[in-house]
């Protein structure tokens, strides 16, 4: 992981670390805190907590986003710091769900907007004038544009993929795929390194081609606390008390003293963490059952 | 089936008579976007009740749930396992709401004006909030899109306000023109119908404008006055909500939220 | 089948029957030729053998589509009659691949238009006026846009679906799914009726949901002489054989005589063509092999 | 590895001839997208000689396809079983080919003009053709957003003509503009960059105007200037395409076209 983020991640990049509620990769997120990155543009639908602790470090200059806060929680109290009243500093681009989705798909096709019927009568475009009207050539309908979004870095954490990062995901897709296309570089995180063997049994499966992927780290919970279908549950617990922490900037340092810059990399985070606290998190067992793509020669 | 037994008012909490308010305005309805929280019981106690065909589509792309236990976030995975569809967001968002096929959307508010127009991006000057709410999300394009929005808060007169500090998903516009923008516009959803709060509930008249339509238990018309901070229009026959029947509370206590994580 | 049809298909309609070189219902283009359906619009990306089959038999009015033929073999010859020379009299509505995906995406999506970066250059937006340009509201980025296609009905034909209609295919995806989320109405053909509890084991492997779909018709072998991914090859003889057919007018109404109006439905078609032929067509096996979703309680 | 044996020009087919000559203008290329046919057989021979690297995107939606047996159809189940992705034809040509993924089309062509402009739509007037051809495709949208094009057809009098009946691919345009039009309308491909026929390679000279290479074995300068109807500019030094090596010969009857399906 540290040579993939010192590899692919520059100071002044736009960096997208997707994924709605599943698959958010904390570990490429930790990682580019240890390693004091600045000046990032951090672009995520919802920034959720590994968006928190990034700012909360000191990485972004600027945060696109749809929705912002601790889901089922409360707010992000870092982001809030530095974002309320006189002093707010980073800034902020801000879409709807629907326009984030948009904004990726138009990156990965190399479309230079992307239609929606969204933001009428709204103050969303006053607010961010890159959401603009744009009138259909049939008619007199007249719908929202928004802009392209490419990040320089898209970091994708995935159930599984093999050595030439051909990426399979299920459960929550959110939006991976489409970030993942937009994308100048993409790294693949995996919760299990598979032979490519097990990748072409199930074709339809593969969510990000190898074509497109940098590099591929193996890094087993390194969603946690967000979780990985199949693999481990959402530790709801530590997004309850993220909410404590982060209220406090001295407690929120402190915590990262702890968990971030007191850990070598994910191994040892899990190693804190402990086997009882992880395996309490593993589901019961639910297979997909197999089909047959038939054999043809 | 026996008639359901009274239940005293006493005996159920502010966001139990929430839910099961919400859930009754559900009869009739066929699709539903989910988000989590009140909206999630609202909508798992209607499918039990009184509209058992009711079919739910989750914001973070779930078709026809069926969670093993109370969804704790918006992506939670039991909402995935043993669901019919999982679909991309792109999907969700662009074939499921835009596309037409939502019937009912649910939608929180920080402030919410006497038209139904709905604020949860910033309380304050936008560029200098005094507080920083989480923004659209979904909401925005819910509220365009799906045919009816439902709009479920507490009630204050910091929440209920004469003006909104910024328009996240427009209800009725200015009232009465609300209607004739949304058709010249092309917009698919007729706004919102329903605002259910922890005092009573509300529905629209003719001219876009919030009416109260029935106190809850226990409630007085000077209690919500209190907590709003308009004048509010009044049906002519204001009746009281009638209370939860205990298959309601045994339904939201025993089956949908046996923590009470979101109803005590 | 006859029913389905009969509820769903009438006189003037706008049919898609989609799947590309994969899937194709030809069982349900063969009801709709029994039913002796009328100035029908059929949109297809690939009109193939069964629009070919289905402009003989006189039920269309009007093609919209974006390449015309027998792939790998040569022309639709049908068609052909109708289309060349003086007395050309079946209306033609013409885009590309990428265009006419575009057209469904709009529809599925209820948007007014859908922009791609095609037609520069070329004599399609002159041959048909409904491909235009349009300007980006981000500078001076000049695309082409296509309308939203919104069929009447949309018939998709997929290994298997359950009771309600939850739809699941593995292999060519085609934009089956697209067609299906911008008809008015669509109905699923299924190789195998299966229990809900075999899609919910695989929700990810569902691409069409009940929600849309008004019939579910049960019909084992309704693609062929198309395929279905572990099910059966493509019969790649009836595709050749097709060309000398359809020829010539007599002979494509005494095949139609014997293999359309001659049986009462699919059952019959597959007795005729019989176990041999049939059995031929089936490919060894090829396992996806199974993923965990995770039973959380 | 053993220097290639020289094979005699008797030894082999036009079809053939143009396979080999196409699978080495691959040299260097990493993402070709394909159809189905001679191309398919081209790339196939490309990615097991000087193109080892090769990335095949199929048209059908597969991206490291594996086929078991030479694909009949452009869509045929063999090269979905074992492929390392399927996708839907949104997904490939908006993120693949849109989303600039590919560096070499190939299009076939009824007609073709100097500048590489091509036709399959219609041979005479739109609406009323003595030839209806099969129309586009993805052949546009190839043509704009490929990297490069090549193109793969059989020349006579009629397929390279003086003017094209219907412009369905754009080529170089008008020529010495045609690059200045492609990087003024932001089109992500530098059009065509070669095509071979049964009697020849071309390319491309700075004007945008196609330019004979090379002849294959046996063909003379007035072979080709009989089959096309405008007087070929011509290298300086023309030379004789390299006859196919006994290897390339190999590979295409004994592994990639067993039944000589498209070679013969």
């Amino acid at each position: 992981m540290a040579e993939a983020i010192a590899g692919s991640v520059h100071d002044g990049d736009t960096v997208a670390i997707e994924g709605f509620t599943h698959l958010i990769s904390f570990a490429a997120g930790h990682e580019i805190i240890r390693q004091h990155k600045r000046d990032l543009t951090l672009a995520r639908l919802t920034p959720d907590l590994i968006y928190d602790q990034m700012v909360g470090a000191g990485v972004a200059r600027k945060l696109i986003f749809s929705w912002l806060g601790n889901p089922g929680v409360g707010g992000l109290h870092a982001v809030r710091r530095v974002t309320e009243g006189a002093s707010a500093s980073l800034e902020l681009e801000e879409y709807s769900h629907f326009g984030m989705v948009g904004r990726y798909t138009a990156g990965a096709m190399n479309l230079p907007f992307f239609p929606l019927r969204s933001y009428f009568e709204t103050d969303l475009p006053v607010a961010n004038p890159l959401i603009r009207p744009i009138r259909s050539p049939y008619g007199d309908d007249l719908v929202y544009a928004v802009p392209p979004l490419e990040p320089d870095v898209a970091i994708i954490h995935a159930q599984r993929a093999d050595e030439q990062g051909n990426t399979q995901i299920w459960g929550l897709l959110g939006c991976q795929k489409e970030a993942a296309f937009a994308a100048q570089r993409v790294i693949v995180v995996v919760e299990e390194l598979v032979s490519e063997d097990v990748i072409r049994a199930d074709p339809n499966r593969t969510v990000i081609p190898g074509l497109i992927v940098e590099a591929v780290v193996v890094e087993p919970f390194g969603a946690h606390p967000s979780y990985a279908q199949g693999h481990y549950d959402r530790d709801n617990r530590f997004y309850i008390e993220w909410d404590a922490i982060s209220r406090d900037a001295d407690l929120l340092e402190q915590w990262l003293d702890e968990w971030v810059y007191g850990v070598a990399g994910r191994a040892e985070y899990r190693d804190k963490l402990g086997d009882e606290r992880l395996d309490a998190l593993r589901p019961g067992s639910s297979p997909s059952g197999s089909v047959d793509y038939g054999d043809y020669r | 089936m026996s008639p359901p037994e009274p239940v005293e008012a006493a005996d159920f909490s502010a966001s139990e008579m929430m839910i099961v308010a919400a859930a009754r305005e559900l009869a009739g309805r066929h699709v539903c976007f989910v988000g989590v929280g009140l909206p999630n019981i609202a909508v798992n106690l209607a499918k039990l009740t009184v509209a058992t065909d009711l079919e739910l589509v989750y914001e973070a792309g779930v078709f026809g749930a069926r969670p093993a236990r109370l969804p704790l976030s918006i992506g939670d995975p039991t909402i995935v396992t043993r669901a019919t569809a999982v679909t991309s967001m792109f999907e969700l968002f662009g074939f499921y709401l835009q596309g037409g096929l939502i019937d009912v959307g649910f939608l929180g508010a920080a402030q919410i004006d006497r038209f139904g127009n709905i604020n949860s991006t910033v309380i304050g000057d936008y560029a200098h909030p005094t507080t920083r709410l989480p923004g659209s999300g979904g909401a925005c394009e819910i509220a365009i899109n799906a045919r009816e929005v439902f709009v479920i808060m507490r009630q204050s007169r910091r929440s209920f306000v004469q003006r909104i500090d910024f328009r996240t998903s427009p209800g009725n516009l200015g009232g009465a023109d609300g209607a004739r923008i949304r058709r010249e516009q092309g917009w698919l959803g007729a706004g919102p119908s329903v605002v259910i709060t922890d005092l009573g509930v509300y529905h629209f008249d003719a001219g876009g404008v919030m009416r109260l339509d029935s106190l809850h238990p226990g409630v007085t018309l000077e209690d919500v006055q209190g907590k709003m901070a308009w004048q509010p229009a009044v049906a002519d026959r204001l009746i009281e909500t009638a209370p939860p029947t205990a298959e309601e509370l045994r339904l939201v206590r025993d089956v949908l939220d046996t923590e009470g994580i979101y109803t005590r």
